[in-house]
Parts: C-alpha cells; sequence; structure tokens
C-alpha cells in the first residue's frame, strides 16, 4: 500500500485536491468544507516531504499520465527544484488552512464559505501541478487553474472592501495577457521542435538555437511568466490584489503564487532554454539584472510611504522578487541557489507577516497603519510575530532573510561584481525603515483611548507562530535548505535529467 | 415572450432534437469529431433556449442553481475518480486500459466515462452562468420592488 | 525590397498579428471594462488561430482514421490543445463578466475613470489623520 | 553534575537568557524581579570567572553548536581576549543592576520589567560577542545586541527618545549590514572559513589595495566602535536611562565594537600581515582625527551625560589607534583601554545618573557646589576622571603608556603628540564638573547672604543629599576598582601576551 501510495505521489499531490473540490461544492457545509480542505492540504504536505526526501536520495523521478510515455504524454518529473517549491506550497497551503476556519469564518459570509474553499483547493491543486508537471503546455493549464481560482478568492475579499473587485479585474486582465503570451511562446517552440514536453524540447532547442523562433518564443514566454512572477515592472496588479484580497488568500497566494511562477521561469531559462544560450545570457545581463536592482530599490522607496500595513508588505513582495530575479541573473549556481532559497525563506516570512496583519485585522478590523497604534502592549503575541519576521525580511542574521542575502551577495562576489553586493546589502536598509515604521507605532505609540484589543485567539496565532519560527529555525539552521537549493541549482544547471527512465507503475 | 405563439412552439419542437444531436456529439466523440466539451455546451443551449423562451423561473423548476452546482461538482468527480479507479485497479492515474480485461475494451469505457464527466460538468457550467446573469437582474428587479 | 509572394503565403501570420495587436490596442486604450474585456477575447482568438493554422498540413484532412495509409492528416495535437486553451478563455470571460457585473452594482459605473476617482476618494477617506 | 567547559560555555549564553525569561515571568512582582536579576548576574559571573580558571590551568573550552550555512557553524571558543571582555561585562553586570535598582525606582519610571528583560538579552549578547568562535558567529550577537538595546534606548517613549532610537538603529544597522556583512562574505569568498585564528585567515589570501578595501569595510562596519563619522549613534543613545548609559554605552556595546576591532585585527587579518601590508596606516590618522575632534566636541557640551557620550567616543578610538599601530603594544593597550575605560567611564557615567536621581539636573552648569551635597559621588567622579585622562593611580595610566610606547615602537611621534594632547582636553572637560561641585556656590545659594564663617569649599555633611545608597555605592565601588587595575595592569598585560606573540 505504501509502496502503491509512494509511486503515484507525483500525480496524487495534484490529484487529491483535485477531487476534494468538488466534494466542497457538493456538499456546502463550511465546517465539512474546512475539515476536507485541511485534511487535504496537510496529507499534500506530507506527501510533499515524502517527495523531496525521495528525490533528494534518489535523483529526479518521472511519472507519465494514462498510458503515454513521454514525450508523448503528459508527464509529471520532478527533481530538487519542483520538489521543494511543492513543499513550499503544500506547507503554505496547510497552514495558512489552519488559520482559514477563524479567519475566513470572519471575513466571509457563511454561504459563501464552502466554495471559498472549493476555490482555494483548485488554486492550490493548480499551483501544484504547475510545479510538477513536464509538460509545457499542461503547465498553461495548470497556471489558469491557479489564475482563475485565485481571480475568485481575491475577489472575495468583496465582503470587506468592494475594492478587490477592481483588483482582481486588474489582475483577471493582465493575468490572462501574461497567460496567452505563454501560450504563444509554447506555440512558436512547437512549431520547430514539434514536442510539448520540456525535457524533449530541451534537448531539440540546441540545434535550433539560430533561428529566429526560439529567440522569439523565450522572450514570449519569458514575459507571460514575469506578468505572473509580479517582476518589475511587470508587477502592477499585485499591490491591489494582495491589499484587498482576504487574509488567507493573501498570505496564501503571496507565499505560493509568485513563487511557482517564479519557478516556472527558472525552468524554461535554465532548463529548456540551456544557460549557454546565447541571447538568454544578455537577457539576463541587460534586463534581469538591472530591473531586479530596479525593484528591489523602486518597491521597497514605494513600500516606505504606504499607509496600510497589507500595501506596505506587498511592495516589499515585489522587491523581494526583485532578489529572485537578480540571482537569477547572475547566471552562475551560487546565485541559481540563493533565488531558490529565498523563493522558500520569502514564502516563509512573508506568509508569517501576512499572517500576523491578519490577526491585527481579526481584533481591529483593519489594515492601516494607524491600527497598530499600541499593539505591542495589546497584542504582544503577534506583534512579536511581526517583528522577527520584519527582521528577517532585513536579513538579520539568525533568520531565514540572512541566509538568502548571504548566498545573494556571495553570488555577485564570485562574478566579481562588487557594486551589485553593496545595492543588495544597501537595499535591504530600506527595509528597515518600512518595517520599523510599524515597530515604532506598535511600540512606542500610545493605543488610542477607550479602544481595548485582545490578543488574537490561538487558532491564528499558531499558525502564524508555526511560519515565525521556522523563520528562524531555517535561519540558524539553514545547513538542510542550502543543501536543497544548492542540488536544485546543480540539476537545474548542468543535469536537466534528459532521457530519464519514467517511474515505473506498482 | 409569453405573447409569441410562434417562438414558443418552435421553441419546444427545437428542445429535444437539440438535446439529442448533444447526445449524438457525446458518444459519437468515440468515433469522430465531438466530445464532452461541445456536447455539453449543445446540451446547455437546448436548456437556455427554454430558459430564454419560457422564462427563467420555468428552467429553474427543473434545473434549480442548487442542483446544478451539485451536478458539476458529480461530473467534476466523475473524471477524477476515473483517474484514481485506473489508479486503484493496478495502472496509472488515467490509464484507461486497466478499466477492462481487454485493454481495448478498458479505452472504450475510460474514454466514455471521461467524456460523460466533462459532457456534464459543461453542461451544468454553462446553465449555472446563463441562470446566474439572468437571475442577478430578477434580484435587483426584486429589490426595487421592495 | 520586399518579397510579396512571401509576404503573402504567411497571410495567416499577418491576421494573427493584427488581430493580436488590435486586442491588445483595446485592452489598453478603452476605459470601459466590457469593452476590454472583448479586446482580451480578441487577443486569444488570435492565439487560437495561430495554433489551428500552423497544424494545418496541405492538403491535409481532418484527422480522423481512414483506413487508407496514404491519406495525409493535419495535425490533430494543437486542435486539441486549442481546445482546451478556449474552455479556459471562456471560463476567463466568464469571471472577467461576473467581476464587471458585480463591479457595476458596488462602483455603479463600469468606466474606468470613474472607478479611479470613487477609489481615490476612498482612499484618502483612509488616510491617517496625522 | 561535573563542570565541563562546553556546559560553562553553554552556561554564560543560557543564564542569561533564562535570566531574561525569568524576570519577565516575575514581572508583576518587582522584588522578586529585581532577586532574579542580581541571581542572574551572579551566577553569570561565576561562570566566567569559572572559566577563567579553566583557562589559566591550561584548559581549552570550544563549542560547535550546528551549522548555520554549510562548513559554517556557529561556534563558540574560549581566548584571553574573549575572557577579558566576558569578565568586564558580566562584573560590571552586577554592580550595574545594583545601580539600576537604585535608578529605576528613584525615578520610578514606567516598563521597568521591558528594561530588565532588555538589559538580560544584551547582556546574554555581549557573552556571545566575547566567546564567539567566527566571525560568524560573532555577527550574529552583535546584531542581536543592536536590536536587543534599542527598546532600552527608547525607554521614555518621548518624541526626543524615538529621534534617538532611530538614529541609534539607523547607525548601528546601516553600517553593520551596509559594510560588516559585506566584509564578512568577502572575507569568507577569499578565504573560504570564518574562523578566528591566531596569526590571522586572510594573509596570503588577497593583497593589495583590496586589503586597505576590506580592512575599512570591517573598520567602518563596526560601528559599535564609533569611528568617525559613524559616531552620531552613541550621543544619540544619551536619551536612554542612565543605567542603560552606564553599562550599554560606556562598556557592554561600545566594547563590543572596540572588542569586534581588535579580534578581526587578531584573528582575521593577524597583526603582522595587517603592518606588512600597511592596511591600517589611514586607520590610524581616521582614530587621531576621531580622537581629537570628540574630544574637542566634548568640551564644548554643557549636558553631563553628552559629554560623556563625545568623551566615550574619543575614548574608543584610543582602541583603533592601537589596532591602527598593529604592534603588539598596540593590540596589548588596546586591551588594558578596554578594562580601564570601562571602569572609569562607567563610574562617571553612574555619578551622573546619582546626580540625576538626587537633584534632577543634567546640566554641567547647574552643578555648582553640588561636590558638598554629594561628596562621595563627586570623589568617586574624580577617580573615574583620573582614570580618564589617565593619571596614575588609575589603570588608564597603563593604556596610555602601553600605546604611546607602541606609537614609539612605530616612531609615529604624531601619534605620541595627539595621544597627549587628548589626555590634556580629557581635563579640559573632566576637571570642571567636579571643581564646579566643589569650589564654587551652589547655584540656588549664590545670591544669598552667606552666613559669617562660611567657607564654601567646606562639605557640610549635616546638609549632604546624596542619591539612594544603591545609587552610591556602585559608583564609588567601580572607582576603587579602576585603581586597582593600576596595580593588576602587568598581570592582565601577561595574560593576553600569547595572542601578541609576545
Amino acid at each position: 500500500m505504501i509502496a502503491a501510495l509512494k509511486a503515484h505521489l507525483p500525480i496524487l499531490l495534484v490529484a487529491v485536491p483535485l477531487f476534494a473540490a468538488p466534494l466542497c461544492a457538493l456538499f456546502r457545509h463550511p465546517l465539512f468544507a474546512w475539515t476536507v480542505s485541511m485534511l487535504v492540504t496537510a496529507a499534500a504536505f506530507a506527501g510533499s516531504l515524502c517527495l523531496l526526501a525521495m528525490v533528494m536520495a534518489g535523483g529526479p523521478l518521472s511519472y507519465y499520465l494514462g498510458g503515454w510515455a513521454p514525450p508523448w504524454g503528459i508527464e509529471f518529473r520532478l527533481d530538487a527544484v519542483n520538489a521543494i517549491i511543492l513543499v513550499i506550497v503544500a506547507g503554505v497551503g496547510a497552514v495558512t488552512m489552519a488559520y482559514a476556519r477563524a479567519s475566513v469564518g470572519q471575513e466571509i459570509s457563511r454561504a459563501a464559505q464552502p466554495l471559498f474553499y472549493t476555490a482555494m483547493l483548485l488554486c492550490l491543486a493548480g499551483l501544484m501541478g504547475v510545479a510538477a508537471t513536464g509538460d509545457a503546455f499542461n503547465l498553461f493549464v495548470f497556471l489558469e487553474i491557479s489564475s482563475l481560482s485565485s481571480y475568485v478568492i481575491i475577489a472575495m475579499g468583496a465582503e470587506r472592501d468592494k475594492r478587490a473587485l477592481t483588483s482582481a479585474y486588474t489582475y483577471l486582465m493582465m493575468g490572462t495577457i501574461g497567460a496567452t503570451f505563454y501560450v504563444i511562446g509554447i506555440g512558436l517552440i512547437y512549431t520547430v521542435t514539434g514536442t510539448l514536453n520540456m525535457a524533449d524540447m530541451a534537448a531539440r532547442i540546441g540545434e535550433l538555437e539560430q533561428t529566429r523562433t526560439i529567440p522569439v518564443a523565450f522572450a514570449f514566454i519569458l514575459v507571460g511568466l514575469a506578468l505572473k512572477l509580479a517582476m518589475y515592472p511587470l508587477h502592477l496588479w499585485l499591490p491591489n490584489a494582495y491589499t484587498y484580497a482576504p487574509t488567507v488568500v493573501t498570505a496564501f497566494l503571496a507565499a505560493t503564487s509568485t513563487k511557482v511562477a517564479g519557478y516556472a521561469s527558472l525552468r524554461f531559462i535554465y532548463t529548456v532554454f540551456a544557460a549557454d544560450f546565447a541571447f538568454e545570457e544578455r537577457t539576463l545581463l541587460f534586463l534581469f539584472l538591472p530591473l531586479g536592482l530596479v525593484a528591489m530599490f523602486a518597491s521597497s522607496a514605494v513600500a516606505i510611504f504606504q499607509s496600510d500595513v497589507k500595501r506596505l508588505l506587498a511592495y516589499s513582495s515585489i522587491a523581494q522578487v526583485g532578489y529572485m530575479v537578480l540571482g537569477v541573473s547572475y547566471g552562475n549556481v551560487t546565485g541559481l541557489s540563493a533565488t531558490i532559497l529565498h523563493l522558500f525563506n520569502h514564502a516563509l516570512m512573508k506568509g508569517g507577516l501576512f499572517l500576523a496583519v491578519g490577526c491585527v485585522i481579526f481584533r481591529t478590523g483593519s489594515h492601516s497603519i494607524d491600527a497598530f497604534r499600541g499593539l505591542g502592549r495589546q497584542m504582544p503575541w503577534t506583534m512579536a510575530a511581526f517583528v522577527i519576521g520584519g527582521l528577517a525580511l532585513i536579513g538579520l542574521p539568525a533568520t531565514v532573510g540572512f541566509v538568502s542575502k548571504w548566498y545573494l551577495v556571495l553570488g555577485a562576489f564570485e562574478r566579481g561584481w562588487w557594486p551589485v553586493a553593496l545595492l543588495i546589502v544597501a537595499s535591504s536598509l530600506l527595509a528597515v525603515i518600512y518595517i520599523w515604521r510599524v515597530v515604532e507605532i506598535a511600540y512606542l505609540q500610545p493605543a488610542p483611548a477607550g479602544v481595548a484589543v485582545k490578543e488574537a485567539p490561538l487558532s491564528l496565532l499558531l499558525p502564524c507562530w508555526v511560519l515565525i519560527l521556522a523563520c528562524v529555525v531555517f535561519g540558524v539552521y539553514a545547513d538542510p535548505t542550502v543543501t536543497i537549493a544548492e542540488t536544485a541549482a546543480q540539476s537545474l544547471f548542468f543535469d536537466p535529467g534528459a532521457g530519464l527512465p519514467p517511474m515505473d507503475g506498482p | 415572450m409569453t405573447h409569441y405563439l410562434i417562438l414558443r412552439v418552435i421553441a419546444k419542437l427545437m428542445v429535444g432534437p437539440i438535446m439529442l444531436f448533444a447526445l449524438y456529439v457525446q458518444f459519437h466523440g468515440d468515433f469522430g469529431p465531438g466530445g464532452g466539451f461541445q456536447a455539453g455546451v449543445i446540451f446547455a443551449a437546448a436548456l437556455i433556449l427554454y430558459g430564454l423562451v419560457f422564462d427563467l423561473t420555468a428552467l429553474r423548476r427543473f434545473a434549480s442553481l442548487e442542483l446544478l452546482c451539485s451536478v458539476m461538482a458529480l461530473g467534476w468527480l466523475l473524471y477524477v475518480g476515473v483517474g484514481f479507479a485506473t489508479m486503484l485497479l493496478g495502472g496509472r492515474f488515467l490509464d484507461y486500459d486497466f478499466l477492462a480485461a481487454d485493454p481495448v475494451a478498458g479505452q472504450h469505457i475510460g474514454i466514455l466515462l471521461i467524456e460523460l464527466g466533462v459532457g456534464i460538468t459543461v453542461a451544468a457550467t454553462m446553465l449555472i452562468i446563463f441562470e446566474v446573469y439572468a437571475g442577478r437582474k430578477i434580484a435587483t428587479e426584486g429589490e426595487d420592488d421592495a | 525590397m520586399i518579397d510579396f509572394a512571401q509576404v503573402l503565403s504567411h497571410y495567416n501570420y499577418w491576421v494573427i498579428i493584427t488581430l493580436m495587436m488590435t486586442g491588445l490596442y483595446i485592452i489598453v486604450a478603452r476605459g470601459n471594462l466590457i469593452k476590454k474585456i472583448v479586446g482580451l477575447n480578441i487577443f486569444q482568438v488570435s492565439v487560437f488561430l495561430f495554433y489551428i493554422t500552423i497544424s494545418k498540413v496541405a492538403g491535409g484532412t481532418a484527422p480522423i482514421l481512414t483506413g487508407d495509409p496514404d491519406t495525409v492528416y493535419s495535425n490533430p495535437l494543437p486542435h486539441v490543445l486549442i481546445l482546451t486553451a478556449i474552455v479556459v478563455g471562456v471560463a476567463t470571460t466568464a469571471l472577467g463578466l461576473a467581476l464587471v457585473v458585480r463591479i457595476k452594482e458596488a462602483f455603479g459605473t463600469i468606466e474606468e475613470d470613474d472607478i479611479l476617482e470613487i477609489e481615490h476618494a476612498l482612499e484618502s477617506e483612509t488616510e491617517p489623520q496625522a | 553534575m561535573m563542570m565541563t567547559p562546553e556546559l560553562a560555555l553553554i552556561l554564560s549564553l543560557a543564564i542569561p537568557a533564562i535570566g531574561a525569561l525569568g524576570i519577565a515571568v516575575t514581572g508583576a512582582r518587582p522584588n522578586l524581579r529585581e532577586a532574579v536579576t542580581l541571581l542572574t548576574a551572579g551566577a553569570l559571573f561565576a561562570v566566567v570567572l569559572w572559566l577563567l580558571q579553566h583557562h589559566l590551568e591550561g584548559g581549552v573550552a570550544t563549542l560547535t553548536v550546528l551549522n548555520l550555512l554549510p562548513n559554517l557553524p556557529i561556534a563558540f571558543t574560549v581566548e584571553p581576549l574573549g575572557l577579558v571582555f566576558a569578565l568586564v561585562a558580566s562584573g560590571l553586570w552586577i554592580v550595574t543592576s545594583v545601580y539600576s535598582i537604585g535608578y529605576m525606582r528613584g525615578n520610578d519610571e514606567a516598563n521597568q520589567t521591558r528594561f530588565y528583560v532588555c538589559f538580560a538579552i544584551a547582556l546574554a549578547s555581549a557573552v556571545g560577542i566575547a566567546f564567539a568562535g567566527n566571525m560568524l558567529t560573532l555577527f550574529l550577537f552583535y546584531e542581536i545586541l543592536t536590536i536587543s538595546t534599542y527598546p532600552l534606548v527608547a525607554h521614555k517613549e518621548t518624541p526626543e527618545a524615538k529621534a534617538g532610537a532611530r538614529i541609534y538603529l539607523g547607525i548601528l544597522l546601516t553600517t553593520s549590514i551596509l559594510f560588516l556583512l559585506t566584509a564578512l562574505i568577502w572575507t569568507w569568498f577569499e578565504a573560504g572559513t570564518l574562523n578566528f585564528r591566531l596569526g590571522g585567515i586572510l594573509a596570503g589570501q588577497i593583497e593589495g589595495p583590496a586589503v586597505a578595501i576590506l580592512f575599512a569595510l570591517y573598520m567602518f562596519g563596526i560601528g559599535k566602535a564609533a569611528l568617525l563619522p559613524f559616531h552620531g549613534w552613541l550621543p544619540a543613545a544619551m536619551v536612554a536611562p542612565t543605567p542603560v548609559s552606564a553599562l550599554l554605552h560606556a562598556v557592554a556595546v561600545v566594547k563590543a565594537g572596540v572588542f569586534t576591532v581588535l579580534k578581526v585585527a587578531v584573528y582575521i587579518f593577524g597583526v603582522d600581515f595587517l603592518a606588512e601590508s600597511g592596511a591600517a596606516d589611514w586607520l590610524l590618522w581616521v582614530a587621531a582625527f576621531t580622537l581629537i575632534a570628540t574630544s574637542v566636541i566634548a568640551v564644548t557640551k554643557d549636558n553631563l551625560k553628552a559629554r560623556l557620550a563625545y568623551s566615550t567616543v574619543s575614548q574608543l578610538a584610543y582602541v583603533t589607534l592601537g589596532v591602527g599601530l598593529a604592534t603588539s603594544m598596540g593590540i596589548v593597550g588596546g586591551t588594558m583601554q578596554i578594562v580601564a575605560h570601562a571602569l572609569g567611564k562607567i563610574t562617571l557615567f553612574m555619578c551622573a545618573g546619582a546626580i540625576y536621581v538626587a537633584t534632577h539636573k543634567t546640566e554641567i552648569s547647574q552643578m555648582r557646589g553640588l561636590g558638598r551635597l554629594m561628596p562621595f559621588t563627586f570623589g568617586a567622579f574624580l577617580l573615574g576622571s583620573f582614570s580618564i585622562i589617565g593619571l596614575p593611580p588609575t589603570g588608564g595610566a597603563w593604556s596610555k603608556w602601553y600605546l604611546v610606547m607602541g606609537a614609539a615602537d612605530t616612531s609615529q611621534l604624531v601619534m605620541i603628540g595627539v595621544l597627549m594632547g587628548s589626555s590634556l582636553l580629557a581635563i579640559a572637560y573632566l576637571i570642571p564638573v567636579v571643581a564646579r561641585g566643589f569650589f564654587l556656590p551652589l547655584s540656588d545659594q549664590e545670591d544669598r547672604p552667606q552666613p559669617p564663617g562660611y567657607e564654601i569649599s567646606t562639605i557640610r555633611w549635616s546638609e549632604m543629599r546624596e542619591a539612594p545608597i544603591w545609587c552610591v555605592v556602585p559608583p564609588c565601588l567601580t572607582a576603587v576598582l579602576s585603581v586597582l587595575v593600576y596595580f593588576a595592569a602587568p598581570t592582565i598585560a601577561a595574560f593576553i601576551s600569547p595572542i601578541v606573540g609576545q
């Protein structure tokens, strides 16, 4: 039984949420829907950990659907990169789902709750699918599953603030344009290679580099994914979407959806188009490097002036995406490891921070920076979580942020880019400013008179602290995450795992 | 629309054949052009026509939103369920060969069930979209009256 | 010198490019939310056409087994893919329209400029009184 | 349970951490809370003493906890330099704890529990810095020290306190993240290790102007050493309650800074490598400039704590100057300065606090004649001043002696002049405080007709207005200690000589 489960693990991670989602819609009961979702996400998390262990121990895995072996059928191909992304998505999914019970109970009407969980599970399945699949078109389908459901769950914030509707609309417009760009790129590659399997594409593209089609396809795919990734300057949909979505959704999407899009870009940049593809090298140098740097500074600077904490964190997310883009632009293994590490680490800290803000919203009903006055004393645990998450964002030692920054700077040194190294550390000082604005207001300003705010309930604090503690644990003991990230970077860089024998059925 | 006798009569006559055609497209998808997506839309079109001519409330009498949602979920479950069934029978996800003793028969059964799931879901979804959009107007008018 | 024969023989690309640019232009230039969705649809349709035309094999027939080994078939795979993409497109359109309906109910308008004005008003309301 | 070196190292970090927890838990009952504070301080000092004894017996204490990054563990090692720093910090914590109890209660301050908790965490990180076995561990505790002292600086929660705390955090984080972290990663990139090793790890790994740049990154990155132009945080931190200024901004935090400077010079670069490469030459001049400039500023300050703060900046530059000399004498002098200045400056700060508690006066111009009302406080202040100036028989004399010797060794005659000049300036800014206290009439009695036979310079015991005894005994104690250091100096010099290869 266990062996059978293990053999089918790659597809189960996607299929189980996909199966559970209609159940939630069928039996329209909030508690039932939540229980199912909780069980499914917890199981998915366990499964993804198991998968990660399998990949780290035994190298890449391949699983194909139906009776069609790759490169014809849809293949799920897993190496360290996918596995770590799956862990992020499922882990954050499980934590936010635990948080959802109380938070969603307050923010979304009872009748809509089962449908909310349906959409949430669909989004999870979509994201897991994007991370797991080895088929370029299948990736598009999963991307759209996750995107469509995230438009829905963002729009559900309209019960509190009607601006959620317009932000979901904007996201829908830009997201669809991005997805369509991606499809164009895939179509172009298909015209010259005749395959949709990524590993197969990688093998065939080598000879075709000189044609004009391949660079064009590369550009289309990159722009499409960059839209989903909220890469500067294609980030315009993100701040509003994160600000007005329900808390759980913001935390979940901030920690996962941009990460998955980031993964997909990595997959295309390094696996499908090889790293020595000349056009790509130029793209990294002349596009990714400056854009990453601009994102780091411009978005952080904008974050400083926000009067809404959720929007502040949203802008900080764009800046953090800048770090990831920067890591990719080095074009070396250290930079790539830094990017993968930051994908993981940023999910932890941003998830934790948004959940902490969610606790404040739960008690005060507001995410304006004004609502934080005096909370240091009234909600000590929530604010302590916020401070630790903030320190991680700044990148102080003993937090995950430090680990990512270490490798990011190290990569810059390896590349010989001294000024870039200095710019990286300088940009994290901007994070000090925007985090400290909130900290000062929370701790050093008296609470508004006559308003008694209680500490958030345990069901909210616990999930929040799980992520925050993970920030510290993986900051103090970064050995495992760094090892995984380095393995992942190596496998992206040197060994795309071409010609991998498919996993046997039981 | 209650005054347009011709429309009502013709619509009544049309609904049946359209549904029949939908079923044909659905089950012929195995051998020729067709399949669940197309059949679902055609099937839904028949009912939407009925709803347009005979009023939304008439359509809702036998296809209420709640029912449609459940039907949609069931169609969806059928699809994913087949995938799980093949896995339980010893194959991979959606490997129809294992649905019957003979792989070719298995392929037949598999594609039939999958397309059925798709057809049901698509039909239900189209109807839901129609009813929700059309129903929105009724809801707002109702508010105005009150 | 432009080779007109070459240009004309790729007429399908010209159609696709025209459609694509028209769609993108509408999305960017129109303030009406419904019109934007129309633009998005035109944009997507151009991609559907792209897939469909690239899979056409000259002289090929519909990819249904005829039993004759010499039959030339068109490539069925892109058609299947684009069927999926069409479904995704329909879903996106439906969702987009649903959002527009809700926006109309919430804001009383579907003109982008008016909505932005209302949002700015909301923004300054919630601004901290420091 | 048998005491092992590993256990002692763990305890030295765990005791203040557990103490902080205990203080937080017992926060509702002040007496119990203060008892926990004192107990923690005492226990920590005992453990450090045990480690000292262990070290003197030739024992080696190292501890590797876990890998923060692959091949880069969090590690601790006991070595003479660290022991000196740990002893100073933990020993003076006891004194300061006693003092802060008097001060905080005497002033009826708010948020006392937070105060004591942060204090204990700050001490834990100071010990962590002292015993760090590699640069990464040191950096880790260095940053914890910054963060944990922020609430102490902002303690009063007034707009000035907030502004001061902002500058404090801003400068310390900016320098440490911008320069120190970069230097760390650069070192790791070049040397492949960050372990402290006698003779340095960089020798042969890096050459040319890069050495000087890297060294500059370190020196300016260690913002706590308050080298110009990154000294602004120290005066800004003076908005904190006086015990904080006394222990943290005269001892723990600033000494952590110069201690790190010494560590980097001795264990990362190596004194010989520094001397060979000439990378530290520029540092001499920066340190000398800091020394003189801040002394001059100190003379112009009327606020006593501000004057002491600038004096601290100037005195810290002595240590940096010692490093800049890149000789063994310089290093010994720097280490001696850490001890001597710690004792001297904590005395001065505690006196300033005692004056504030007793009379609520902060400006020097208001302190005329106070010496006769507070003879013990001003007496201690005088001894402390001697140590800062460098007059025998106080510890400060030795550190200046070694530094001048070091300057003479390297024929840096200008530096000898700088050291002398700065001592003269120290006289100019410290002695007037005492002189006014003893020899001028009380400011509020100036205009009053004096009774016949009234001698303004007489101490009138009947009118004594000393601060609470908890605030007076500690400075007297540290004043006495700074005299004792004068006699213990050769022992200390012998103790640290192994690390400088004498």
